[in-house]
């Protein structure tokens, strides 16, 4: 039986529905509501539920992307919060913001949940407004861009001597390729890896393939317990477990090249056999997750690298087959994407097992991990 | 309704924060004003640069402060060509970690070379300060990092 | 010993701007071309018939999108008030002056709106008011273009009529 | 099944109108460091951390959990960032209960800040928006018109608002953390203050404060075994509830989701007749009128009646049966992201006994209330000094 975090028993929680607009560079004509409106259609005409059947609902977004204070309260618009809902927002990617949906699932009061989020990158100077994540007094008047930060640690891995250009341009090239068969993408090629390295450097080492595309979007995932959730859904994709952990925000005080967080998140999702109980260190054991299906939430090609040999995934394991962040990078939507693009795999029967990671922060400073499965944990109840 | 219908208007979120900084860091910015640079030391051991009131790691207050640099060692670095708007140079220039002598761990600052062939992890670089008069305790007193040596 | 004998420093002013691109959206876009051409469009949900206005796309009980469009009256009544007389930034009225949370003929939700042309003393709940634009040639896409709303001279709306809008 | 839960520790800073003398750091880490000490604990004995604060451009800062993360003990370990408009507080400790709870985690720091004076609220509170109507009323005048139509229902008179107000500063006179402390408070103060949006005199709104709170929720284990200064107050109810801004036929003045909110958690509690059963609570009160207008909303009193026991006294620390934010409430004390979670800490004061001069005798139950958004976003829990 796998364990949530505590080391107590799992409830047993699964995807049951998820839906996502169609990601692009920018929606010309719609706001974020009218963006997220049919998402939440969707997501429950997939099972035929309505928000009534909801026993909870939790979102994520930022008012600073959006550019106004209190911006999710009109995302309750879309859902329709009447009567009134059992509800809560998360200043986060809705990655986060299904995990505590998850946690309270945990306790047997509510068999349903809603989760959402949503956001327009390209309203904004995307840039800058992730520059304002940074320590005030230290960092941010500085005007450091997501870009230099990423550059930084690509550069030390580099020097770890662990990858080079050409890895970043693989990863690259391989979601591109992988992003030809998902229909909301918006980053998609055939180019080989070779010829992505014709690029232009934008901070170097990182040239442009690496980076991230800047995306309009909004996603939503429905989750049942137990038998609910077989009622919902002929394969319901069961979450096994789930972790998320912060690392310190000085830069200069981590290793850039390795990602200690994500491998204690997957411990603590049952992934990875414990030990290492430490401030952020990590396991101990070489173990490697051995799942079908990784969605991995790398922002910038190297950061893929880092989370690959954080989770010690080997090559039978198919990473990011939705084309991941490179193909589509809705910020405070992709990570959300992740879990149910795993899901997903799991649903369509293509996997009997399946992780999702998402990251928030700059460098991957905080990262979630989620463990799915055909069968819940402790075999079927 | 067709894009052309659809109306768009330019907008600012615009404001000068006013930060207090608390002791730790007020103390720090006063060293760079008065051209020192100060670390702060944590009951693990550790000399935090730049200095906060909490160990990056372990979170334990901060003790005594004492000077670190004004030299140091890139740990990593990126080749900015095209500065964006705000950053601390208008010429390319390279964001760097750098290690300050004394220190225990980096501080995210630039360093101003003739381009990226003179960059490398592993050089040693020091701050080149503002005139004493045009510094005002921010982390632009120290204008930038230069190769040390080079003047 | 460090600050030296100059004063040690205490406070950081960070500046900080950030530019958007403000896209308004299909829903608020149609109201404000019907308010370019002087008058209120609302938008009806399909579920549960009720009219809103400003239209913001979709129902807020219903979560559905609302696409009917419902052309509402020019007058409306006051369903309740305050009387602002505090100075804030970004204000462009002298004080005191009235604000009115507005049901139009029509329309099945109240909203905020400025009300002059009567002494503060003599405004009260149901008093029917009209919305007065600014010259033709001004009219624009901007809620601008409504310059404020004054007594229409009907009689009060009883309260009972309006009391479910409160 | 639910695991039991409690409050072992709680801290808070000394709020004030400019907190010149600490960074955003420093602010969070006065109240968090407080609330350890209280239950005893050290950053590392902290499994997860639970964050909230209204919206960022207060500070400036976008998810400034991620820059306050080494300031609070989170490194290594899971952190959560709330967003829920003024209610904030209240829901983050609700999102730190249910990590507790639903069997997650077992000791649990949560923190809730505002450094207001880092900006300015009222800009940051009401941004312009393009197309927009030009900002007409002010933060006050959203809720002035509600007040009227409140009056205008329950027939309430003038100086309700008034008592209100004087008794909350009255009791913040007692409380050393509150950022109001007007020594010489008196009905013919509040009367004659300024009339800012008729009905809402300036006395009778909440000032704009820069403030921590912080609490440690722990499992029944944890809890049984702590060496905490003083006794647990274990959750007996708690839930969040939230409908929409506007809607046709909503009633702004007593909103389905906060009567909602009460109902489900005195089911959870087993509270049948609030008025008897709670000994105190803690209330989100920014404009003196919602005394009595929440008095009926959590059934206190019947609709329309709120009044009468703010009238009678009922409500008042010194005398009355039912008291209401002994603390000095909102109208004493305001760091927007930080008020929600010092109802929800006061409460936990009150049934632990460590609320000094302002402590209510022999609390066995404690209500926390807090609100948000155009009076739609709602957070309760009530404490007990029993086990549940």
């Amino acid at each position: 039986m796998a364990a949530a975090g505590g080391g107590r028993p799992v409830r047993p929680v699964a995807v049951v529905s998820f839906a996502q607009s169609k990601m692009m560079r920018r929606e010309e004509l719609r706001n974020d509501v009218e963006v997220l409106q049919p998402v939440i259609v969707d997501v429950f005409e997939k099972i035929g539920l309505s928000k009534d059947d909801m026993g909870f609902v939790c979102s994520g977004s930022c008012d600073y992307l959006v550019g106004a204070p209190f911006s999710f309260v009109q995302a309750l618009d879309a859902v329709g919060a009447w009567p009134p809902m059992r509800e809560s927002h998360v200043e986060m990617d809705g990655a986060f913001a299904l995990y505590e949906a998850w946690t309270q699932l945990q306790e047997d009061d509510i068999d349903t949940a809603l989760v959402f989020s949503f956001g327009r990158s390209s309203i904004s100077e995307l840039g800058r407004v992730l520059t304002l994540q940074l320590d005030p007094y230290y960092m941010a008047p500085l005007w450091p861009d997501p870009v230099a930060l990423a550059a930084l640690q690509a550069r030390a891995l580099i020097d770890a001597g662990t990858y080079g250009e050409a890895d970043f341009a693989e990863v690259a090239a391989r979601s591109r390729r992988d992003a030809r068969n998902n229909p909301n993408a918006q980053v998609t090629g055939d180019k080989t890896a070779q010829e992505l390295l014709g690029d232009d450097y934008v901070v170097a080492p990182l040239r442009r393939h690496a980076l991230p595309p800047i995306t309009d979007g909004a996603t939503a995932i429905i989750l049942a317990a137990g038998d609910r959730a077989r009622d919902l859904c002929e394969r319901p994709a069961w979450i096994t477990g789930m972790d998320h952990r912060i690392e310190t925000h000085a830069l200069g005080a981590r290793d850039l090249t390795i990602s200690p967080t994500t491998r204690r998140a997957a411990v603590g999702a049952g992934l990875l056999p414990g030990g290492g109980e430490g401030s952020g260190t990590g396991g101990v054991s070489d173990d490697g997750v051995s799942v079908d299906v990784a969605e991995l939430h790398a922002p910038f090609a190297p950061q893929e690298l880092i989370l690959r040999d954080a989770l010690g995934l080997g090559d039978a394991v198919v990473v990011n087959p939705s084309g991941g962040a490179l193909a589509a990078n809705g910020v405070m939507v992709a990570g959300l994407v992740r879990i149910g693009e795993a899901a997903s795999r799991i649903m369509d029967a293509t996997a009997q097992t399946a992780l999702a990671h998402a990251t928030s922060g700059p460098c991957l400073q905080q990262n979630l991990v989620c463990a799915l499965a055909a069968e819940p944990a402790g075999g079927r109840r | 309704m067709a894009e052309s219908e659809v109306l768009r208007s330019p907008h600012v979120i615009e404001y000068t924060y006013t930060r207090s900084t608390g002791p730790v860091i007020g103390a720090f910015l006063t060293g760079l004003r008065d051209g020192t640079i100060l670390g702060a030391t944590s009951p693990s051991g550790r000399v935090v640069v730049p200095p906060t009131e909490y160990d990056p790691i372990t979170s334990e207050e901060v003790g005594e402060l004492v000077e670190v640099g004004p030299a140091g060692v890139v740990t990593t670095w990126a080749w900015a060509s095209v500065p964006q708007k705000d950053q601390p140079l208008d010429r390319p220039f390279a964001w760097a970690l750098v290690q300050l002598d004394g220190a225990d761990t980096a501080m995210l600052h630039v360093v101003d070379a003739p381009g990226p062939d003179a960059m490398r992890s592993g050089m040693r670089v020091t701050a080149r300060w503002r005139p004493a008069a045009e510094r005002i305790g921010h982390m632009l007193d120290i204008e930038c990092f230069v190769a040390e040596g080079s003047g | 010993m460090y600050g030296g004998v100059s004063e040690p420093v205490t406070m950081l002013a960070t500046p900080i701007r950030i530019e958007y691109e403000f896209t308004a959206g299909l829903a608020q876009s149609r109201y404000l071309k019907g308010i370019a051409e002087g008058r209120f469009l609302g938008q009806r949900c399909p579920k549960c018939e009720k009219v809103y206005v400003p239209p913001r796309g979709s129902c807020p009980t219903d979560g559905v999108p609302t696409t009917d469009e419902v052309v509402l009256g020019n007058n409306g009544i006051v369903t309740t008030y305050c009387v602002v007389n505090v100075p804030f930034q970004g204000q462009s009225i002298e004080i005191p002056y009235i604000c009115a949370q507005i049901l139009l003929d029509g329309a099945n939700i109240a909203f905020m709106g400025l009300i002059q042309e009567i002494p503060t003393a003599e405004i009260r709940m149901g008093m029917r008011v009209e919305a007065v634009w600014v010259d033709k040639k001004e009219l624009g896409p901007t809620m601008a273009s409504v310059k404020y709303f004054r007594p229409s001279g009907e009689p009060d709306a009883a309260y009972e009529t309006f009391s479910e809008y409160l | 099944m639910a695991q039991r839960t409690a409050v072992i520790g709680v801290g808070q800073t000394y709020h004030k109108a400019k907190r010149e003398d600490v960074s955003i750091a420093g602010l969070v880490r006065e109240a968090a460091v407080r609330a350890l000490e209280d239950a005893q604990m050290d950053w590392s004995d902290i499994d997860a951390v639970v964050i909230g604060k209204a919206p960022d451009m207060f500070e400036g800062v976008v998810m400034p959990e991620l820059y306050l993360a080494p300031a609070l003990g989170a490194v290594g370990k899971p952190m959560i960032r709330v967003h829920t408009a003024g209610s904030v507080g209240g829901s983050t400790a609700l999102v730190a209960a249910h990590l507790v709870s639903s069997g997650t985690h077992e000791r649990v720091l949560t923190v809730a800040f505002e450094k207001q004076s880092d900006s300015d609220a009222m800009w940051a509170l009401s941004i312009p928006q393009p197309f927009s109507a030009p900002l007409l009323a002010g933060a006050g005048g959203y809720f002035a018109p509600i007040i009227r139509a409140y009056m205008r229902r329950s027939g309430a008179p003038d100086h309700i608002g008034i008592l209100v107000a004087v008794k909350d500063r009255k009791q913040a006179l007692k409380n050393p953390y509150a950022h109001l402390h007007i020594e010489d408070i008196s009905f013919e103060m509040v009367r004659d203050s300024i009339m800012l949006w008729d009905p809402v005199r300036y006395l009778e709104t909440c000032p704009s404060s820069d403030g921590a709170a912080a609490m440690v929720l722990a499992s029944e284990s944890v809890a049984d075994s702590a060496s905490a200064s003083y006794p647990p107050a274990w959750i007996h109810g708690m839930a969040m509830r939230s409908e929409p801004t506007m809607f046709a036929g909503r009633d702004q003045v007593n909103p389905r989701a906060a009567r909602e909110c009460a109902a489900d958690v005195y089911d959870q509690a087993g509270i049948t007749e609030p008025r008897r059963e709670i000994d105190v609570a803690e209330v989100y009160v920014p404009f003196s009128w919602y005394e009595p207008m929440w008095l009926e909303s959590l059934g206190f009193a019947a609709e329309g009646e709120g009044w009468k026991l703010t009238d009678s006294g009922a409500t008042a620390l010194d005398g009355g049966d039912i008291p209401w934010n002994c603390s000095g409430g909102v109208l004493s004390t305001n760091p927007i992201g930080a008020s929600g979670m010092l109802r929800f800490l006061e409460a936990a004061m009150q049934v632990r006994g460590q609320a000094g001069d302002h402590q209510v005798e022999t609390v066995r139950r404690a209500l926390g209330q807090a609100y948000g958004g155009g009076s739609q976003f709602f957070a309760m829990w009530v404490l007990g000094a029993d086990k549940p």
